[in-house]
């Protein structure tokens, strides 16, 4: 297998759906002559031209509307949101549109269409840059919201993604873009709502999704060296989520800690904790702990920011509460 | 006022008999709501019919698109969908356009074109421009026209979407139903022009102004612009001056108006004025004219008959529609 | 004391700190000749004059984002959004700009606004216009939430929302405004951030904010009925949460129910009861059950709508579940 | 170019100093930026000086207010704010003008009417205007400057902004910084006009191109717009050609522009242009220049000896500045 990035992952299942089908047309902000502000589209622009692979004006709420009546046509758009933060300005197309006009019409419409690109925090960019919106799309029925932590599950997911009816969120994180993985060389899918297995354990469940996976098996290691063996859930889809799976580890372990780098309140992270101490109440040996970013604004200094952020120390600390060894 | 004399009669005797369909449709609408048959906003169109019938006539079907607002009932008439089955959708009935789970503002047929019906203002505009890049991009030789009004053409949704549609060269016709009014906020009071078709100048977009109680002149100028837009894949914005003879919603008293204002325009009420021009020209007499508002009348009663005996959407229903 | 509607409180709560403060001014679609869609800010532009309550375009993101400037600058204006599904257009300004200026000038700004307007469902209006969006503000760090049910509450709590130095975010609700009940004559305020126990009750806690607090008291009616005694906490401040009578409460209790007319992902329910579950774990006889809106988009039809929302059967049945008598 | 002759050579000189200090500024951050020690976005002003330091010359200080995007160091300076708390600020120093919580992007200093860096396409357009419409409410005498990129100009904020600015009659001035690129998207990539200051025909707002190389023609025009704006509340809008020298941030080679077109720029330099004209009247010699420059480098080397030298914020601050 090959060891390929996260960017080249994403390339690739961008590059074989468009040759698959001709209705996949990309669309946003640097994404064609600039190859994309992270460099995701690299080289589709020479190889698919400029009626598939479409540089935008910075017109979010437009482009984003645009994409959405394109996609009721039978077109599959594929948005590139340079971050998921300049895309407040396009919820309403998304919310008010995307996911209404097939109820509203009792069926008529669907919408094809992903909107992906990084999500959640980077590095020295402040208050404006570094913030997760993953809540405000899984919390509105109709979007399919995926969220992988490899260059693997990116592939397969993005390629599902594009070939399914629906409008998918598909959330990626500009701190992952150069991790590296293995990657099979044929074509293959992932199934949008099955999560993975990332690591076996059986004292404490951690579960996550995209950047703070790789966290969590990294407190999986240090948690190991005490003797205690976490078991690692990424959900990989939060729409639909994979509850079987999830719970069939809680059900295991008797403990769990969810892990999301958003902040904690009414986030994806607190949904799943109630949905865990509800479905599992008389599983658990302990509250299910919830490990967040601190309830605030991202401040730029470096140390505050990564302080700011759910550490590997905080989600060992967590595991250890929920095994009463702290 | 347009020449009618190049119209042949059956042409023109459509364009009467839509307009006053939509007309007596929604008085029946609207006397519906007052029975509390109907619930919720109720935006009728009293007045406006001669945008969307003559702008109906200038589309090619089974080709073109159309989007429009939440005061979608004519727009959806003009397109050929059965008045039955708007009646049936505002009272919520599964045998409505969209099987009772749009209502008043949500009025759908995908196969022939009318992508409803939007509530969120300006919301449609991104929208038929998405649908005008398919068109191009699909080579399906179709256009998409897209109504919205005077108070909408201030959101930043239309002013994004006119660039990309310029810049693009996307087949898409823009069009300001300008009755004056968003709510109860005269034009001049939020805008600081009046003037709406000055904007497209903005974008190298060709604008005009349109008489929009004039069914004639809406039909011209939507015809050429939507050629224009499917065959040279360029853009244009229209802005139809017209006027709302009924609140904005069911709710409205409308008190923000004068009396003689609206007895002006009710003295130039485009069905009305194709009568007589139609009279005139002896393609029409006042008795055949009557026998007309008749079968319309009694059609509109159907409607409600429709409407009252057909059943509701099952329970199960509230979990359809929503994945595919 | 008068028995006034909750529109008019809300209309006292606004008249008087007009009068108090000559900075507060109104700002939204038909606010002034129209007296408000909702009738909410009658007669204050005869009272007040155009320059302090102002009909703005339809223009969500400009004339909010206009607000917000006009904070920094030392007014307080007041925001009416006709509802908050029209708000998803503005929500950029309010998030990167009202809430993120104070921290990211490091304490140089303040953003003492208010915006306000119904939220939630009402009636007949389909899939646009029928959804509850508290949880987007309360997942953001920097806003005051508060959603009252009574016209009592609304009016002490608006009156200190304008006085606030922060932004509040006021949800009101459309199905309310006729809604009656008892305010006194002298001015008074309620402090943003504590709840207020509207039933008393040892068998079982009924935690809710807004319109579906009504349907708790009906509940606890019915509960009543079969020998079960509900509390009804009412939480009326979202931001900042009043842990302390919510957590005393289940404490007593030792079962719970939570609702919320939102989805039920990701939403504030979904928050409050993973706190609840978290912080009272040990107290707890039965899980926190919640009681949310189906997680669909809201049809137009009357019946379907009504079932789709919390109802008393429902919450009802939630109770009984958490006594384990169902 | 507009003729010096009358100005005086304090004024002249003080223009030069000051866009010399943005120069020699922007160089050591991105110095300091290539070794590591300032991270994240950081977008440099190198070779657009002479409009946020024309610009500010025009402004009333202490009554007026600026905001703009993200391109911030040079307004800030121009503002007065001291440079090496701007440079503490990048290196995210508690003694940064936004005590290291800002950076970059977000320069403040709220006093001397620096309202930021904004780091949100557009974000600031809105802002401003509501800034002006306390100016106005308040009759603080003030009116408010915000300036944005040639990309920014789609944004609806922008337009939104305009037909508030020009409905209600509120003392702002909107500029377009033109510098021909959004990232790397040429102006006439991604809109369908090219000469941007026709969009204020829109709005009936009065309109101008403006030679951003020209610090002078900046001075003049923004001092005029402003005064207008002080004085009848009425806004503005300019249209200023520049261009970046740099990449769009740190991290863009710009490999997007060709370099006879990026040479043709340094060709006609803000700074060299003053310069020449300056010596070409007398009021500076090359050894002035030389001095002056040497000064301004030594200074900006302080400034980076005092970002190192400070502290960082302490975990406290994590928890600070967000409630009131
Ligand atoms: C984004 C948004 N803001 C506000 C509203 C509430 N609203 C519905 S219709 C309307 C007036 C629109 O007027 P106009 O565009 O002139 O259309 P008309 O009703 O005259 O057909 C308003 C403010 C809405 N539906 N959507
Ligand atoms: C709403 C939004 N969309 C996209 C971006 C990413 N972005 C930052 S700067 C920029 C280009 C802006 O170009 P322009 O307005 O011309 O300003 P310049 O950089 O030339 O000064 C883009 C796309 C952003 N910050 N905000
Ligand atoms: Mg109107
Ligand atoms: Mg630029």
């Amino acid at each position: 297998m090959a060891i390929i990035t996260m960017r080249e992952a994403l390339r690739q299942a961008l590059d074989e759906e468009m040759t698959r089908e001709t209705g996949v047309v990309i669309l946003g902000e640097e994404v064609a002559q600039y190859d994309g502000a992270y460099k995701v589209t690299k080289g589709l622009l020479e190889k698919y031209g400029p009626d598939r692979v479409i540089d935008t004006p910075i017109t979010e709420l437009g482009f984003t509307g645009l994409a959405v009546g394109a996609a009721f046509a039978g077109m599959r758009p594929v948005v590139e949101w340079m971050t998921f933060q300049f895309g407040l300005l396009a919820i309403d197309q998304l919310i008010h549109n995307a996911v209404k006009y097939r109820s509203m019409s009792g069926g008529q419409f669907k919408c094809p269409m992903v909107v992906r690109g990084p999500n959640g925090p980077a590095e020295f960019l402040g208050g404006q840059h570094s913030q997760s919106f993953a809540s405000y799309f899984v919390h509105v029925p109709g979007f399919k919201v995926v969220a992988p932590s490899t260059p693997y599950d990116a592939k397969g997911l993005l390629k599902s993604a594009i070939r399914d009816d629906n409008p998918v969120i598909f959330l990626e994180s500009e701190m992952n873009y150069g991790h590296k993985g293995e990657v099979p060389e044929g074509e293959y899918l992932i199934e949008i709502g099955k999560a993975d297995l990332k690591r076996e354990g059986n004292d404490v469940t951690l579960v996550s999704f995209s950047k703070p996976v790789a966290m969590c098996l990294q407190a999986a290691e240090e948690l190991a060296k005490e003797g205690i063996q976490a078991e690692v859930v990424d959900l990989r889809s939060l729409v639909p989520l994979d509850e079987e799976l999830v719970y069939a580890s809680v059900r295991k372990t008797n403990r769990a800690v969810v892990v999301d780098e958003a902040w904690p309140k009414a986030s994806v992270g607190s949904w799943i904790q109630a949905k865990i101490m509800q479905d599992c109440f008389d599983d658990l040996d302990a509250p299910v702990e919830f490990v967040a970013s601190e309830d605030v604004p991202m401040p730029y200094n470096h140390t505050l920011e990564l302080e700011v952020q759910p550490t590997v120390a905080k989600i060992v600390a967590a595991a250890k509460r929920a095994l009463y060894r702290s | 006022m347009r020449p009618i004399k190049g119209y042949d009669k059956p042409f023109l005797s459509a364009l009467l008999r839509e307009m006053l369909l939509i007309r007596r449709f929604e008085e029946k609408a609207g006397q519906m709501y007052g029975l509390k048959k109907i619930g919720g906003f109720c935006h009728l169109y009293n007045g406006q019919e001669a945008v969307c019938s003559g702008a109906a006539a200038g589309m090619q079907r089974g080709l073109d698109r159309l989007l429009t607002g939440y005061r979608d009932h004519g727009h959806a008439i003009s397109l050929g969908l059965d008045p039955k089955t708007l009646m049936a959708e505002l009272y919520g009935k599964a045998t409505g356009c969209s099987k009772g789970k749009g209502g008043s503002m949500h009025m759908f047929d995908y196969a022939k074109g009318m992508w409803g019906g939007n509530g969120i203002v300006g919301g449609q505009i991104p929208l038929a421009t998405g649908s005008a890049f398919a068109q191009k991009s699909q080579k399906d030789g179709g256009a998409t026209i897209v109504f919205f009004g005077d108070g909408a053409i201030h959101q930043g949704a239309f002013h994004e979407a006119m660039n990309l549609a310029a810049t693009w060269k996307l087949p898409v016709v823009f069009v300001c139903e300008n009755n004056q009014y968003g709510m109860g906020s005269a034009v001049d009071r939020v805008s600081s022009v009046t003037d709406l078709y000055v904007k497209g100048q903005a974008y190298n977009i060709p604008s005009k102004m349109v008489d929009g109680m004039d069914v004639i002149a809406v039909y011209e100028e939507v015809k050429a612009a939507m050629d224009t837009a499917r065959t040279k894949f360029e853009p244009s914005f229209l802005e139809i001056k017209t006027y709302r003879y009924k609140g904005h919603s069911m709710s409205d008293p409308a008190k923000y108006r004068t009396k003689e204002e609206t007895e002006a325009f009710l003295a130039q009420d485009p069905i009305l004025l194709l009568k007589g021009r139609m009279e005139e020209a002896k393609l029409l007499t006042e008795d055949q004219y009557k026998d007309l508002d008749r079968e319309l009348k009694d059609l509109v009663m159907g409607c409600v008959e429709f409407a009252e005996a057909s059943p509701e959407p099952g329970y199960e229903e509230i979990y359809t529609d929503i994945y595919v």
